[in-house]
């Protein structure tokens, strides 16, 4: 079976797409918890998978937090503990790490903020965003940082060698695309056997229905707060772990939040399908429209292409593809 | 307590409608005047021309120009870094173009041509509301930039796909390029400043201000009453671009004389914007100025007392400037949600009352 | 400016309202807190709007000799509305406001208004009440300043004042002559006002004033304190008390200062703050509740503000006064009070809206000494005067530096005063009223054929400062068995000063010593029972607690040394008091609706303590009867401590002479 | 209040006039949900209609559909002897309709004055320009309705709470803010929504004497919803009573008091 170049091109391309927006997917995840749960939009979701990333390296690689701060205020010079831990244990307590940090998010902002307007909320975490950022730097120093977890890099073998047989053209696939979604796949399951089958799932959900209802059978907000909190931090760990081996880990990784939106913009935010769907959406809309109008236009379009897609689509559906109608009454 | 109305009292609207209704404040107001134009100038050097008073001058500008957006008409904004940049790339154009028209023009010219995009970028804002449009505006953010990186015909196709500013004057005086007075800059950007401030708050005083506020504090009810949504969320939307594209060219002009698009206009340009009006507080004017002025000192301080002062790494200083920055929004979302306007304004009563309490 | 005397160049209050507006024309001569801000009248506009005014009365019929009644809170179209009666011959009669329906019916009647200025609809309603009423009445034209609400009224005899003011206006080439005619014909002793005292006894009477009257008092008055054009007065006590009508008409006329009316009685205050005026007269009563805000203001401010505050008025009590009355005070002390000023009496004036005082005069009834002295003491020039209706009222009056609580001052310039054998106060003035408006009898009984008016009010002068000294009602002022002069209200005066006293009073006429009755205030011995916590069931208990008992025998002892002082009163300290076990009650006819003691029932209802408090017992069994809010009755039963008070003995003077 | 007065009809004030609103057989359905179902009434220039129900019955609908808010899917509204095509909220304001609202929707943000000003938007032409300047018109715009808006505070007795941010207000004063919101635009039909809402009975008895002077006064026609039966009784001129989004009656109280319908359907309920 012989086809035009382009569309093989095309093709592969968009199969990329498919899996980055697998990546984009798994950050979306983490803001819809939340926003469901509490009603916030996290704007430092992104921050948290890049501070979860640094604790991770960090710890795994036994860095001392806070070094350069040490030394210069005591002088004292530290060459790390000299240790390297087994990826499963490093990510477990970095795991914790987030645990604590929801908690301590929880009495320090979250508490103080209840019943505030939602752009409030918002703007609160643009604060936390930036806090966090200054954070990890401060903990860990702002140099670059490989992230070594032993995910399987490079060419996807079985890939390009079928679609050889097929087109005469191997695809490349990178296998981090692959691990990536089946984890994304596990996590999107994991959430849903939770929140579906766990007290705590149910209450989550009760509370994301109907906060007034939940809080008068008693369920603690502060509670789920916390709870969703973690599991946001525990996503971010993973969205962390997927770009920081994807792309090293460094400021930008905080970047792919602002990716993130537009695919909640899609997708709606309050729908864990949503989300994936959007990603997907723009991961091969983003792939394709570079591969399509970028050469003509200079190239790097995926800089704003999903914006402005989201845009557009906002404008003629402001609820997103899931959410429904608004009724406006006086 | 230093305050004496006993006496101040007003024999026509328009007294009683003017920006000072209170004497006392009316002569402080003049008093900051008289020394920001006669005295200051004499006192600057370059340091604290170029570190201080030029960036809070622009960086004021622009505030006013959000908080026209945000504080007033209730509609959030991300793209002020992109608009900016738009400021700046039309001045530059524009003064490329007509080398012999003054400077001022080009200026003012690039505030228009701002508030025409920010028009066009402002009418989702009809159907989006809240964050929606925050995310909305993003997309201006990044497009604009996007664009002015990547399509020459905006930098003169310069090789470096830098743009730099070539050496203009007004009466005679170099305001741009490398030969400028730190006292030329600074009146520039004073004068303007003041200017538009003025402009500020005679928009949100009148009727156009209150179409802003009612669509800010309850948009149905506003249509109701006979507010037309799109035209108060367009004026705004183009008021406040005006605004921020002034604020970009002279930061391009006047401030920087050479920029690169990305570093000097990305997205942290326009979440330093937002937490200047934040801090300063929303709606406010004075506001605007105060959180600029503190968004502006802030950093020069850290970097005095932990650089220069305790002699830690830059990047360190840096890192814990995020931190502290970050920390402040948030304590002030919690502690003051109006900002240092709102501390102050409380001040002023409390002097007011004195020695009473309430 | 040169001094004129009426029978000069200013014959009458619109030739003066003509000078102002050719010597001030620019000058605002009414303001008015309306619609948000102060709405403002230079003398020239002043005088236009009161001219077409005029003409519209004419334009009416308004006729020379006519009675124009004037009913509403004070607005300055209503002080234009008596102006422009007086400039067609007539004779404004300002009524108050708050008069019942028959009152007002009397009035009307007695004065035969056949025109009637009303400030509002309430007003008018009252006016058509009376005219449908049985009682006899002369009123033709009914005029109404506030439209709201009239529209559904029968207009026949019904106007709004804008539209005669309108009327007025386009009618001038009618009545420009006739009007002047008019103004030209008024003299000296044509009638510039008539009022009607509010008589505490029987009908009021009208009190006529001639424009001489008014003008000479106005000039004298304004000299003496040194009023001119560009001072600021607030117009806010009734339109039909004299002293309103010297202050926004004659001293406002004479010296072309601007008359400020508030927005509403209850906006008041805040207005006062506003305009913050350079004159201004209050009853005790407002200065006293002015300064109890204060307090209680305070009383929520923080340690450190209250100590600030504490601290500076103690400092202002010493010096302050000393300092207004420029007696030598030493450098020191005047820096530390410059720096009171700034940190606290500054704010504190700005605050109450006093900044701009130059002068204050309270009048009326004494003003408690630490409410007097706390004005003085923040700088604010607080001064007392002494008058009446009949002598358009300035009596006496107290000059920059002699002022002190408890005196009313020297004689007015132009006023002689002389004290009667039975020590009633006599004066004669240019001011002195003409005579009561249809009552001859009375006329001839208060004022005798050389122009001598009797005031009602007992006093006498101080030796060294010649500064007069009010006791007490003539009437109320007896004699005690050894004939010495009895005064009580003079004592109870005295007594109420302490915030612990609600009421006292005193009995001795005919006896050989002096002996009171004393009611505790509970809000005030209240909060301080509970300061130091002592616990009370009830009124009574708390009225019997030993503790509080010593504390009013300190201040009963205290007033005695005070009243020894004067040897004529000397006879008035009291030995022994009880505290009563109720509250002297209005409903229980003690008091009357105006919180006035009436002597006579507390005689007879407590007859049983007054016997105790002359036999020799220390302790007194009684049941009284009370009537409770619902109407029901009841007895309570006390027994009441009878406690002796040390007084300054006489033999001591004795040994002295 | 001297040139409002002369806004008035007539000379004596209560006259009714000939129609000024004419509903034709309104149906408004939400998705198949029937809110009201073809009513048809007629409200006079002058007059006090009052549009009452138990809870449910269709009387808020009804009023947004009088004041543009929703359009109904069948039926006509006559506005001063025109039809009114389907229009955009703030276009129905300009037509000259003012209305308050039954949880009140004042401007938190903004004081007393600035919330009444409001009012009168649609009267304010002054340019974009001119306001940044304050030049001339701005101003002179600015001060001429400022005395308006003064005379309306005086005449519903706010004076005292003007530069007050109305955040700060007790309920009962916020509801009167509100009408002297809407009576600032000066409109031909003034619509209120539940005035009496949550009130105790001093301040209904207030509401009640303002809403009745504000008719005698300006001769502003003034259409009210309510379910308080006995305020409504002693206001308005005429009545028509709705229940489960049907008319069940209409005509003066005494008739209405006495239609069966309305006994059976409403009296019973009334008391709350």
């Amino acid at each position: 079976m012989v086809l035009p170049d382009t569309l093989l091109f095309a093709m592969e391309a968009a199969l990329n797409g498919l899996l980055s927006g697998v990546m984009y997917a798994l950050v979306a995840l983490g803001f819809v918890l939340i926003f469901k749960a509490s009603g916030i939009f996290n704007y430092a979701q992104g921050v948290m998978a890049l501070f979860a990333a640094l604790t991770l390296v960090g710890i795994q690689q036994g860095q001392v937090p806070f070094a350069d701060l040490i030394h210069a205020l005591t002088g004292v010079e530290m060459h790390g503990f000299g240790w390297t831990l087994p990826a499963v244990v490093a990510i477990v307590l970095t795991g914790i790490v987030m645990i604590g940090m929801a908690m301590v998010i929880e009495t320090l902002i979250l508490k103080h903020l209840v019943n505030q307007p939602p752009i409030i909320l918002f703007m609160a975490t643009i604060g936390l965003a930036y806090f966090l950022e200054g954070l990890g730097d401060t903990m860990w120093g702002s140099d670059i940082k490989a992230m070594d977890v032993g995910l399987p890099q490079g060419i996807t073998g079985w890939i390009d060698e079928s679609t050889n047989s097929l087109f005469g053209y191997g695809f490349y696939v990178d296998q981090l695309n692959i691990v990536a979604m089946v984890v994304a796949a596990i996590l999107v399951t994991a959430l849903t056997l939770f929140s579906q089958y766990s007290k705590q799932g149910r209450a989550l959900r009760a509370v994301a229905d109907d906060h007034q209802a939940a809080l008068s059978v008693g369920i603690s907000l502060r509670f789920i707060w916390v709870l969703v909190w973690s599991i946001a931090g525990f996503v971010a760990l993973v969205a962390g772990i997927m770009w920081g081996a994807k792309s090293g880990v460094q400021f930008s990784l905080s970047l792919i939040a602002l990716k993130a939106l537009p695919v909640l913009m899609l997708g709606g935010f309050t729908s864990i399908p949503g989300a994936i769907v959007g990603g997907l959406i723009i991961g091969v809309g983003e792939q394709l429209f570079e591969f399509f109008v970028g050469p003509l236009v200079g190239g790097a379009t995926e800089n704003w292409f999903a914006y402005v897609l989201a845009l557009l689509f906002l404008v003629f559906r402001p609820q997103g593809l899931f959410g429904e109608k608004i009724i406006e009454r006086v | 307590m230093f305050y004496r109305e006993a006496g101040d009292f007003k024999t026509s609207y328009r007294d009683d409608g003017q920006t000072f209704p209170i004497r006392f404040d009316r002569y402080r107001y003049y008093a900051v005047l008289v020394f920001g134009f006669v005295v200051l100038p004499f006192l600057l050097n370059d340091y604290w021309t170029n570190a201080v008073f030029v960036p809070f001058l622009i960086y004021a500008i622009a505030a006013i120009g959000l908080n026209i957006l945000v504080g007033y008409c209730g509609q959030l904004s991300l793209g002020t870094g992109g608009f900016m940049a738009v400021g700046a790339y039309a001045c530059y154009k524009l003064t490329t173009a007509f080398p012999d028209v003054n400077i001022v023009f080009h200026i003012l010219g690039a505030g228009i041509v701002t508030a025409l995009v920010g028009m066009l970028f402002g009418l989702p804002s009809l159907r989006i509301k809240g964050f929606y449009l925050a995310v909305a505006t993003l997309a201006a953010q990044f497009f604009l930039v996007w664009l002015f990186n990547r399509v020459p015909w905006f930098y003169n196709y310069s090789a470096s796909g830098q743009i730099s500013m070539p050496e203009r004057t007004v009466l005679g005086i170099p305001v741009t390029g490398a030969s400028v007075a730190p006292w030329a800059g600074y009146l520039v950007c004073l004068v303007f400043a003041v200017a538009l401030a003025w402009m500020a708050r005679n928009l949100t005083r009148g009727s156009v201000g209150r179409r802003w506020m009612a669509i800010r504090d309850m948009d149905i009810a506003a249509e109701i009453i006979g507010v037309n949504p799109l035209k108060a969320k367009l004026t705004a939307f183009a008021v406040s671009s005006f605004y921020v594209g002034i604020a970009g060219a002279l930061f391009f002009s006047v401030y920087l004389g050479a920029v690169e698009v990305g570093e000097a206009f990305g997205i942290q340009k326009s979440f330093a914007v937002l937490f200047m009006i934040i801090i300063g507080g929303l709606g406010s004017i004075f506001g605007s100025f105060a959180g600029a002025a503190f968004m502006v000192v802030l950093p020069v301080m850290i970097k005095l007392v932990l650089v220069d002062t305790l002699g830690w790494p830059t990047d360190l200083g840096a890192h814990i400037q995020l931190m502290v920055v970050g920390a402040l929004i948030i304590v002030f979302l919690i502690a003051e949600p109006h900002g240092m306007a709102q501390l102050w304004r409380l001040t002023k009563e409390k002097l007011r009352l004195w020695p009473f309490p309430h | 400016m040169a001094i004129r005397t009426p029978d000069g160049e200013f014959p009458s209050i619109p030739a003066l309202l003509r000078r102002n507006a050719r010597d001030h024309g620019g000058l605002a001569a009414y303001r008015e807190k309306e619609f948000g801000i102060w709405q403002s009248w230079t003398w020239t506009g002043a005088e236009a709007e009161i001219r077409a005014m005029a003409m519209g009365f004419l334009a009416l019929g308004l006729a020379r000799g006519d009675h124009v009644a004037v009913i509403g809170r004070n607005r300055p179209a209503l002080y234009w509305s008596m102006v422009a009666a007086q400039m067609c011959g007539a004779v404004p009669v300002p009524l108050y406001q708050d008069a019942t329906g028959d009152e007002m019916a009397y009035v009307l009647d007695h004065c035969g208004a056949r025109f009637v200025v009303c400030g509002d609809q309430e007003q008018v309603d009252k006016v058509i009440e009376v005219q449908e009423g049985s009682g006899a009445h002369a009123i033709e034209q009914v005029v109404y300043l506030d439209k709201r609400g009239m529209r559904k009224y029968d207009h026949a005899r019904l106007n709004a004042l804008a539209d005669v003011v309108a009327e007025g206006r386009a009618a001038h080439h009618r009545f420009e002559a006739e009007l002047d005619a008019r103004i030209a014909g008024l003299d000296p002793d044509s009638t510039c006002v008539m009022l009607y005292t509010s008589g505490t006894t029987g009908r009021p009477k009208g009190v006529v004033l001639s424009n001489r009257n008014i003008i000479e008092t106005s000039r004298a008055s304004s000299e003496f304190d040194h009023l001119k054009a560009g001072d600021d007065v607030l117009a806010y006590l009734p339109m039909a008390w004299v002293g309103d009508f010297i202050f926004s008409v004659g001293q406002a006329m004479w010296t072309g200062f601007c008359v400020n009316c508030p927005e509403s009685d209850s906006t008041m205050m805040t207005d006062l703050r506003e305009i913050g005026p350079t004159y201004f007269f209050a009853p005790p009563r407002i200065f006293e509740t002015m300064l109890t805000s204060v307090m209680i203001r305070m009383e929520d401010a923080g340690p450190l503000k209250k100590r600030l505050f504490d601290h500076y008025m103690k400092l202002a009590r010493r010096v302050g006064p000393a300092i207004l009355d420029g007696k030598p005070v030493s450098g020191m002390d005047r820096l530390r009070y410059a720096l009171g000023n700034l940190a606290v009496f500054g704010p504190l004036k700005n605050t109450l809206g006093l900044t701009r005082i130059r002068v204050a005069y309270t009048a009326g009834e004494a003003i408690g000494p630490e409410i007097f002295d706390f004005y003085r003491a923040l700088g604010i020039n607080l001064k007392q005067l002494y008058g009446q209706t009949e002598a358009s009222v300035f009596i006496t009056q107290q000059p920059d530096g002699e002022v002190r609580s408890d005196t009313v001052g020297v004689p007015s310039p132009g006023v002689e005063v002389k004290i009667g054998d039975s020590g009633e106060v006599f004066y004669r003035s240019p001011g002195t009223f003409v005579e009561y408006y249809k009552n001859p009898e009375s006329t001839a009984s208060t004022k005798d054929p050389e122009g001598w008016v009797a005031t009602g009010d007992a006093g006498f002068f101080e030796e060294g400062t010649g500064h007069l000294r009010i006791i007490d009602r003539a009437k109320d002022v007896g004699k005690m068995a050894d004939g010495r002069l009895f005064a009580p209200k003079y004592v109870e005066n005295k007594l109420k000063f302490y915030p612990n006293i609600l009421e006292a009073v005193v009995f001795g006429a005919g006896r050989r010593m002096c002996t009171a009755f004393l009611n505790i205030d509970l809000t005030a011995v209240g909060n301080w029972a509970e300061r130091n916590n002592i616990s009370y069931a009830s009124y009574q208990e708390l009225s019997q607690n030993p503790q509080v008992i010593a504390a009013l025998k300190a201040h009963v002892e205290e007033v005695n040394r005070s009243v020894a002082e004067d040897p004529m009163l000397a006879g008035c300290q009291i030995h022994r008091f009880l505290v009563l076990h109720k509250e002297l009650d209005a409903d229980d006819g003690e008091l009357t609706r105006t919180r006035k003691v009436r002597r006579k029932i507390i005689e007879q209802k407590f007859a049983d303590l007054i016997e105790a408090l002359y036999g020799g017992a220390d302790k007194i069994y009684t049941e009284t009867e009370v009537t409770y809010e619902d109407g029901r009755k009841g007895a309570i039963k006390a027994t009441l401590t009878i406690t002796d008070a040390d007084t300054v003995p006489r033999t001591q003077r004795m040994a002295a002479e | 209040m001297n040139d409002m007065s002369q806004a008035a009809p007539t000379a004596d004030g209560r006259k009714i006039g000939g129609v000024l609103m004419e509903m034709k057989n309104i149906t408004l359905r939400f998705g198949g949900v029937k809110a009201i179902t073809d009513i048809s009434f007629d409200i006079r220039e002058g007059e006090i209609r009052a549009i009452i129900g138990p809870n449910g019955a269709g009387k808020s609908s009804m009023l947004n559909v009088i004041s543009g808010f929703y359009t109904p899917q069948e039926g006509e509204v006559w506005f001063r002897g025109q039809r009114r095509q389907p229009m955009k909220p703030y276009e129905v304001a300009r037509q000259g309709i003012a209305r308050t609202f039954q949880n009140i929707a004042l401007f938190d943000g903004m004081t007393v004055l600035d919330n009444i000003m409001t009012g009168r938007l649609t009267m304010m032409k002054s340019g974009l320009l001119a306001q940044a300047l304050w030049w001339g018109r701005a101003e002179a715009e600015e001060v001429a309705h400022r005395a308006q808006v003064e005379k309306i505070i005086d005449f519903l007795e706010i004076q005292a709470i003007r530069k007050t941010p109305v955040g700060r207000l007790p309920y009962g004063l916020k509801k009167r803010v509100e009408l002297a919101r809407a009576l600032a635009a000066e409109p031909k039909l003034l619509l209120l929504d539940e005035p009496m809402a949550g009130m105790n009975v001093e301040e209904k008895e207030d509401m009640s004497r303002f809403i009745l002077d504000v008719n005698d006064e300006f001769g502003t026609t003034i259409a009210l919803i309510e379910h308080d039966m006995g305020v409504v009784m002693d206001l308005s001129d005429r009545v028509v009573v709705m229940d489960y989004g049907k008319k069940i009656g209409d005509g003066t109280p005494a008739e209405v008091r006495a239609n069966q319908d309305v006994i059976d359907a409403y009296l019973g309920v009334a008391h709350d």
